[in-house]
């Protein structure tokens, strides 16, 4: 039910509150699977800005490989324009993050603890962690200083950089929202295919894919991308399901399908030389791994303010219990 | 926690951080509570959460003014202010319990509409006035004695006889059931000493 | 799905190192004693100093208030229903005595050897609410005082990311105001809708995860919860949790005998998927019908798939960059 | 019946659920199906204003299967007494009883009264209106009984003028079939009630009743209570535990207020007001006012000891002890009598002492008007009510009735003190007061009413202390010398409770209203409660906790008279003293001490034997036989019928609301021929019945309060935490109300009456369900009354709906039913709204008031 923090007066007020009224009394004496109809979960108090993160994060993660990878292939301005997107978007992340805190003063509070229980403790330790290597990484390229201290760096932001790309998922699947926690097993994925899918699409844009590497990244992520994507939406009790399928979240999801094929199907189909459709089918594949994550975001609110997405899978598991021990 | 919130505030953060170093849980975790879910994470503050009743310097024994029913109230004060009332465990009419209302009569003392001056309408007036309280009475005692005066009877008619009456219909009252009776004991005395006959009360409505 | 690790087992702290820890405490909210007053709420926000947060007519029988929420951490939910509170013909409840401390032991003298009556012999005039009604239609109205179910596995405490949400010496959860930084993850992780984050300016816990404290200044202290203190009528029962169950078992067994219809326990037992509630129930329909989840899971009981999922796909990420690595330049 | 205990008086309704858990059977007769209806073992639906029908029918079960207790009817009651061979029976004079007066409207009660007995009509019947009230229930009007003229009497009940036989005729209509037909519920329903009555009541077993204003705002008001008392007598379930009569006040001190009353017609202790004919001197006074026997025959003593605590030295032997300072009333001075003076300009100045009736009263409307006819007003409350800002934003500015700048009212807003900033005493609805002990002081201007009319007193008497006009010296003479101390010079409260409490001879505080004397050597300012401060200690303040005395509690607080907690309670013991059972045992004679004894202060005197029989000439209570437990009687008994004291019937009987869809199916008279009402314009009356019109105002309204708020909202609408509860004005119709009229759940509909047309949120529900009544649907609407114009939550208010009509006796008035249409859709604003209800229904009504 809604409630309003001002004072509404009641002759100001018109007719119907929000909520779609039903007296009791029309409901049959057979028991309702709703109160009222209201929802059972509270809605995720997160604004858009964390899918965006979710995005960022993905893509500097997924930078930081590439940016590894392309160093030790000697590669060196790959190397140096992925470490440097990864780095502008670990730097993008954190003010996202904070943004969204009820008490943004309080930051700070995040590093009071590490629980591996939580994924957002995890994540913001990664963060931390990720932050520090690829800026260091970044400095020392920069000044062109201390070759070792620089690869390590660009290692350990590899290696966090990984995770940094993944855990996200994680962090929406470990809630009690249906379509986010139903979907633990594969979200992980499309957010790595994603993640792999921005970073390649942003080294093609800038330009820096003289071997190949940042294609084959991109292509191979978008690939990811997509199948865990339908594997997601398939594996879905059918009444979870359904919040993917509410206009709104299903606008961003058939737009982050779309342009992630056209994306593949345009750098599949081109060739090196002809750098619109290279710039074109990266930021296709940039916008297509951007909005997964906003569709994803969305249809957690709906999925959490659907009280049969909670119930219906709920009482299935009931029945089927009550079942087993009345063997049937 | 008073710092308002939304608003960046640098100084606080490196306060937060100091604080955040000198007693770090996460050095705490590695001890005990590796999980981080009790003892290592609590705040000193939070441990040194005290409730109302006993930070209070005075409890009183009261009843609830809503209903009838006279459940017992324990009011906890501090520095002349409420700060809790809830049930008198000692009562044998409640038990202790109280009622929505009975519960929210903090509440009802300290709600943002009491009013806590005297206010006065002059005839034909649009707006409230401020009048001090010792001059109020004054003025009121003066418009009893005038309408009384202008509404006395003696006598009245009765079938041709006068009955003497001693009275005036001209001023009447009509009080609450929540006053006390000591209250009510002055009201019928005084009123009835000035001859008013219409002295009412919630009781009959 | 009940397995899960040891290490995210929710073993409930040793109190504060010395000595035994204090036993766990809890409610047993008892719905057929509920007379929907209301005065849990309202003793509530006058304790813990939870604002009002809006006047708006809901329509919905007599619950204004709606739901749990960073505002209301007590809730009364009120059901109308076509059909007979109970299915019996005995005119009267047999006794709870023995079942119910709180409500027990008051009786005048004389009345003492009083036999409790069990379920009289001679039919009822008519059943509950069936009353005359014209038509002859039964009904009841169902009343039930919602509140934080302060779980043996607390998904909120677990995925709380600064510590702020903790398990007491009690075994309670409870926000720490002062560390919470209103990072939202306990509300979207509550599998109730129980805690959220209040967003009210200018007050004290604007931004802040606000929800039941089973009144923790209150009970360390060794008094009751402000809402079980109030209840006219014992429907909210405070006490140690385990003696607490026990109460509950028989009270069942009492109401099932009256032929309460629908008369079940929701979250007294420990191998549900929460690990059972601190704050249980007995309910007089399925848990939907009150608004409550009929099979909730503490979703980082999944925690260990949920990491594993993370993990395999970070290593897909690495496989992918490292192979596109390793093809040959073209 | 006629209560929603679970609603209005949660804390107290503990208490029901425990005996319920224990086996009790609860059953809720209630024309709504409330939060009190869903905890009960059984709920019957009635129309409202159908009471004395359905309790008439419990009667006649009774009486026809002859399962009432007739030991305890034969000893305690007067069932065995013979009536005046002049009483016509209502159902000999199609529903008017003997001695109807059509002129005055008035009943002549003499052919009423006990057969032998020298008939001495009280007051009542003189001037309508005037000494009657309270007084009239406590058998303050002697019935002409004195010992040596004890009642003519048929212990075998076969008498045809016995009253067991009157009561057999009077109620041998009322079978199941008759109640259902005029109460809507089921003929089965009926009995079974009767039979869980009965079978829960006798020696072993007693049932309780408890009823609310939902049945005393009815023009039937006394009688409603009165049916409850016939049943209770003859079941046996008075003065004994577990049994009685219980009337759930919904004010803190309610029962404080008319103990010691702000009441026109009554002084401290239910004394009736002096009455200008009757009383001219304290002789005549007592000998009209006065019974010779029981505790009424000491009158003299209890008014007298008034006196001095009033005007102490100056209240003489040779003055009448200053009786004359008393004014006297001529007729009915009641609120509802004073709204009408205002606007009849005769009431020039008027004080609200924590009172909203520009809310709560019946015909609110009326009342603002009312109140905007004042030279000046006088409101004390702790926040701004409507009646203090009627001038400024009341409806009918709006409306454009009112326009600020013409009302020539002068308004004194002064902010009280709340309750736990005074100390005091509230008296709760057992007779029990309770004392609270001040634990802060009030801020600003707030100050206790106390504190008001002490210095208001004081500014009084210093204006006038020149003054040698004798209508002064009341005033002048007037005790007025309390201890004052505090910032505020705050009048002892203590020092006033010991003067209620009273004094002897030797100054020190009396133990028992038994010591006051009629000499003047006696000093009490109201005699039922002399002995809380006995021994010079605040009784009403003592506060042993539960768990160190006896369920009784006899040592919580102070119950009035002499701290008996049951009244009557002589009667839980059979006529030789022994209890009637072990289970039930209460108070007893104990043989070898030779004095009452028990769980409580017996209410009879302690050493007078079971066997006692009052010698010749012996007055007062010496005239109180040894078994006759019913001691403020003048014969001891419980009177199953009223031989004097009551202006409307002697034995209660069905009749319709004022304001009714259906005829009365027992009779040719509608509604109580002895109600009182006052038609004018602003309180226009609709057709009811079958009259002409009566079809405009089909359906059957009641008003009620709900948990969350107080009455008119004063206490409520402005505490957040209460206000969000239920947050707007809503009316409850049932589905097919909803239906016949169009009304959707959770839109606006406006409901209409004569008086004026409100709007409110609908709720459609089964709770409230349709009757049939007579062979027709009735549908009802309810309505809470707890919104108004001012506060956190706003709305209009029910009363504004409701007639101003009166019961005779009490001049309360008929709140809980009245007629009413509904249509869906919000009320017209401004003008229009007048223009509306005037013209509403097309038709125009008959002339004002005529029936």
């Amino acid at each position: 039910m809604t409630r309003s923090g001002d004072q509404v007066r009641p002759a100001e007020r018109e007719p119907t509150p929000a909520a779609p009224l039903e007296p009791d009394s029309a409901r049959s004496s057979t028991s309702a699977s709703s109160y009222h109809s209201q929802p059972i979960l509270k809605a995720p108090v997160w604004k858009r800005t964390i899918a965006i993160y979710f995005f960022v994060g993905g893509l500097a993660g997924a930078s930081a490989a590439y940016a590894f990878a392309a160093l030790l292939r000697g590669e060196r301005e790959a190397a140096r324009r992925a470490t440097w997107t990864a780095l502008i978007s670990a730097a993008i992340s954190a003010p996202l993050l904070i943004a969204d805190l009820g008490r943004p003063s309080r930051f700070l509070n995040m590093l009071r603890v590490f629980k591996v229980l939580s994924p957002m403790s995890v994540g913001t330790w990664i963060l931390s962690g990720f932050g520090a290597s690829i800026g260091v990484a970044a400095l020392c390229d920069l000044f062109g200083v201390l070759p070792r201290v620089r690869l390590l760096a660009q290692a350990g932001a590899a290696a966090l950089g990984l995770p940094l790309a993944t855990y996200t998922a994680a962090l929406l699947a470990d809630t009690a929202v249906p379509v986010w926690h139903e979907g633990r097993r594969e979200l992980p994925f499309v957010f790595a295919g994603g993640a792999a899918a921005s970073a390649g699409g942003a080294a093609l844009i800038l330009g820096s894919d003289h071997d190949g590497l940042a294609r084959r990244v991109a292509l191979g992520g978008a690939a990811i991308e997509l199948i865990a994507d339908q594997l997601y939406e398939r594996r879905l009790d059918p009444v979870v399901a359904e919040a993917l399928s509410v206009p709104a979240v299903h606008r961003l999801h058939l737009g982050a399908r779309l342009s992630s094929t056209a994306g593949t199907a345009l750098l599949l189909l081109t060739g090196r030389e002809r750098r619109a459709q290279i710039v074109a089918g990266g930021s296709l594949l940039l916008a297509g791994a951007l909005l997964t994550r906003l569709a994803v975001f969305e249809a957690g609110r709906v999925s959490a303010l659907d009280p049969q997405a909670t119930v219906a899978p709920q009482r299935a598991r009931v029945d089927a219990r009550s079942r087993e021990i009345a063997g049937v | 926690m008073p710092d308002s919130p939304r608003r960046f505030r640098p100084l606080r953060v490196i306060d937060a951080a100091a604080a955040a170093l000198t007693s770090w849980p996460i050095l705490q975790q590695l001890r005990h509570d590796h999980l981080g879910r009790g003892e290592a994470v609590r705040s000193r503050s939070f441990d040194a959460i005290e409730p109302r009743t006993s930070t209070a310097d005075k409890v009183t024994q009261s009843i609830c003014p809503y209903c009838a029913v006279g459940c017992g109230q324990l009011v906890y004060s501090r520095d002349g202010e409420v700060t809790q009332i809830e049930g008198d465990p000692a009562s044998p009419i409640s038990r202790g319990r109280l009622c929505p209302k009975g519960a929210a009569s903090r509440q009802l003392l300290t709600n943002e509409r009491r009013e806590y001056q005297v206010k006065y309408r002059r005839p034909g007036g649009t707006e409230w006035e401020e009048l001090p309280l010792d001059r109020a009475v004054d003025m009121i005692a003066d418009r009893m004695i005038k309408s009384r005066a202008e509404t006395w009877e003696a006598t009245v008619d009765g079938d041709g006889e006068p009955l003497p009456v001693n009275r005036t219909l001209g001023i009447g009252s009509l009080g609450g059931a929540t006053l006390d009776n000591e209250e009510n004991y002055l009201i019928k005395k005084l009123f009835t000493a000035v001859g008013m006959i219409s002295v009412e009360n919630q009781a009959r409505i | 799905m009940r397995s899960r690790l040891p290490m995210l087992a929710n073993a409930l702290p040793t109190g504060a190192g010395d000595g035994a820890p204090p036993a766990r405490v809890g409610f047993f909210t008892d719905t057929t004693l509920c007379i929907g007053c209301k005065a849990c709420e309202v003793a509530c926000k006058e304790w813990n100093d939870v604002p009002a947060d809006g006047y708006v007519w809901s329509g919905k029988s007599y619950d204004n208030t709606g739901e749990l929420s960073a505002n209301s951490w007590r809730h009364v939910a009120f059901i109308e229903q076509d059909r007979p509170l109970r299915v019996t013909t005995s005119a009267s409840t047999p006794s709870m005595l023995g079942s119910a401390p709180a409500m027990v032991g008051i009786a005048l003298p004389m009345m003492r050897d009083l036999p409790v009556r069990a379920a009289r012999s001679e039919p009822a005039p008519f059943e509950i609410g069936t009353g005359p009604d014209g038509d002859g239609v039964a009904m009841r109205w169902l009343m039930s005082s919602d509140v934080c179910k302060h779980c043996t596995d607390a998904a909120c405490l677990d995925v709380c990311p600064t510590g702020a949400l903790v398990r007491t010496e009690l075994g309670t959860v409870v926000v720490q105001n002062d560390v919470c930084n209103g990072c939202g993850y306990c509300v979207s992780a509550c599998p109730f809708g129980v805690i959220g984050r209040r967003e009210i300016e200018g007050d004290p816990g604007h931004g802040l995860a606000q929800k039941c404290t089973l009144c923790y200044d209150r009970s360390k202290d060794g008094l009751e919860p402000a809402c079980a203190k109030a209840c006219p009528t014992a429907s909210i029962q405070f006490g140690e949790l385990d003696e607490l169950r026990v109460r509950a078992a028989d009270r069942l067994g009492v109401v099932q005998a009256a032929g309460y219809d629908g008369a079940q326990l929701y979250g007294a037992s420990p191998d549900d998927g929460v690990g059972g509630f601190g704050a249980f129930f007995l309910l007089l329909d399925r848990p939907e019908v009150y608004g409550l989840p009929p099979d909730p899971v503490a979703t980082t009981r999944h925690l260990p798939s949920i990491w594993g999922a993370a993990a395999a796909a970070a290593g897909v990420l690495g496989g992918l960059v490292a192979l596109a690595a390793l093809g040959r330049r073209s | 019946m006629g209560s929603n205990m679970a609603e209005n008086h949660p804390v107290g309704f503990q208490w029901v659920m425990e005996a319920r858990e224990r086996g009790a059977e609860v059953i809720h007769v209630d024309p709504r199906f409330t939060r009190t209806s869903a905890m009960a073992t059984s709920h019957v639906r009635i129309r409202p204003g159908t009471d004395i029908a359905f309790l008439g029918g419990v009667i006649r079960h009774i009486l026809e299967s002859e399962q009432d207790f007739r030991e305890y009817v034969v000893a305690y009651t007067n069932a065995a007494t013979i009536i005046s061979e002049q009483f016509q029976d209502s159902e000999d004079l199609d529903g008017l009883f003997s001695g109807w007066d059509p002129a005055s409207g008035t009943y002549d009660t003499s052919s009423w009264e006990y057969a032998g007995a020298t008939v001495t009509s009280s007051a009542g019947q003189r001037d309508r209106g005037a000494n009657v009230g309270e007084a009239a229930g406590h058998g303050g009007h002697g019935s002409g009984l004195h010992a040596d003229n004890p009642p003519r009497t048929d212990p075998t009940l076969r008498d045809p003028n016995c009253v067991y036989q009157i009561l057999r005729r009077h109620y041998r209509r009322y079978t199941p079939e008759m109640v259902a037909r005029i109460t809507g519920c089921r003929p089965e329903d009926l009995t079974a009630v009767a039979e869980a009555l009965c079978r829960n009541s006798g020696r072993e077993r007693t049932s309780a009743v408890v009823y609310s204003v939902g049945w005393t705002q009815h023009t039937v008001g006394v009688q409603n209570v009165r049916s409850a008392a016939i049943i209770q007598l003859l079941l046996g379930n008075m003065g004994r535990p577990g049994g009685g009569i219980l009337a759930l006040r919904g004010h803190a001190s309610i029962q404080g207020s008319t103990d010691i009353p702000t009441l026109y017609n009554i002084l401290p202790g239910y004394i009736p007001m002096p009455h200008a004919r009757a009383h001219r001197d304290l002789h005549h006074f007592i000998e009209q006012s006065a019974a010779e026997t029981g505790a009424w025959g000491d009158m003299d003593a209890y008014l007298i000891s008034l006196l001095k605590a009033w005007w102490g030295p100056a209240a003489t032997v040779d003055n009448d002890f200053a009786f004359d300072y008393l004014p006297r009333i001529t007729g009915d001075h009641s609120a509802y009598a004073a709204a009408m003076a205002m606007l009849d300009g005769t009431m020039k100045g008027y004080f609200l002492l924590g009172e909203n009736p520009a809310v709560g009263s019946s015909d609110s409307r009326l009342h603002r008007m009312a109140l905007a006819k004042l030279d000046w007003l006088v409101v004390r409350d702790m926040v701004e009510i409507e009646s203090a800002s009627f001038w400024r934003d009341g409806p009918e500015i709006e409306t454009g009735e009112l326009r600020s700048e013409d009302i020539g009212t002068e308004v004194f807003f002064l902010p009280a003190a709340g309750h736990v900033e005074k100390a005091g005493s509230f008296t709760n609805t057992q007779r029990l007061i309770q004392w609270r002990h001040k634990a802060v002081e009030p801020r600003g201007d707030c100050r206790s009413d106390l504190w008001f009319m002490y210095h208001l007193g004081q500014a009084l008497r210093d204006k006038l202390a020149a003054s040698t006009d004798p209508r002064d010296r009341p005033l002048l003479d007037l005790t007025w010398d309390y201890p004052t101390d505090g910032p505020h010079d705050d009048p002892s409260p203590e020092a006033v409770l010991r003067e209620i409490s009273g004094w002897g001879p030797d100054g020190r505080t009396l133990s028992a209203y038994s010591e006051l004397k009629a000499d003047g050597s006696t000093t009490c300012g109201c005699w039922i409660y002399s002995g809380v401060y006995a021994d010079e200690t605040n009784q009403a303040a003592r506060r042993r906790p539960r768990w160190e005395q006896s369920e009784v509690a006899a040592e919580w607080g102070w119950a009035w008279p002499g701290n008996r907690r049951i009244l009557y309670n002589r009667a839980s013991a059979d006529p030789e003293g022994r209890p009637w059972s072990e289970r039930k045992r209460y108070v007893w004679w104990d043989v070898d001490a030779q004095r009452w004894t028990g769980a409580d202060e017996p209410d009879f005197p302690v050493d007078r034997t079971p066997d006692y029989q009052p010698p010749s000439g012996a007055r007062a209570m010496d005239a109180i036989g040894g078994a006759h437990p019913f001691i403020v009687q003048p014969d001891g008994r419980g009177w199953l019928f009223v031989p004097s004291g009551l202006l409307d019937a002697p034995l209660p009987t069905h009749y319709e609301p004022h304001e009714s869809p259906v005829p009365n199916a027992l009779y040719g008279v509608d509604a109580s021929p002895a109600r009182q009402q006052m038609a004018r314009n602003l309180n226009r009356y609709q057709p009811s019945g079958d009259a002409a019109g009566s079809a405009a105002y089909p359906y059957v309204m009641t008003t009620y309060r709900l948990t969350e708020h107080h009455t008119a909202g004063g206490m409520s609408r402005t505490v957040p935490h209460l206000a969000e509860l239920q947050p707007e004005m809503f009316c409850e119709v049932g589905p097919g109300l909803a239906k016949e009229r169009g009304l959707r759940h959770g839109d606006w509909a406006t409901i209409i009456t004569a008086r004026s047309a409100i709007e409110a949120r609908v709720m459609v529900t089964d709770r409230i369900r349709p009757l049939e009544v007579g062979g027709r649907t009735v549908h009802q609407v309810g309505l809470p009354y707890h919104w108004g114009s001012r506060g956190l939550v706003t709305g209009d208010s029910a009363n504004d709906l409701f007639p101003i009509v009166l019961d005779p006796n009490v001049h309360i008035q008929e709140g809980k039913a009245a007629a009413c249409d509904i249509r869906p859709g919000r009320r017209p604003r401004g003008r229009a709204l007048r223009e509306f209800v005037q013209g509403y229904p097309r038709e125009p009504l008959p002339a004002e008031g005529s029936r």
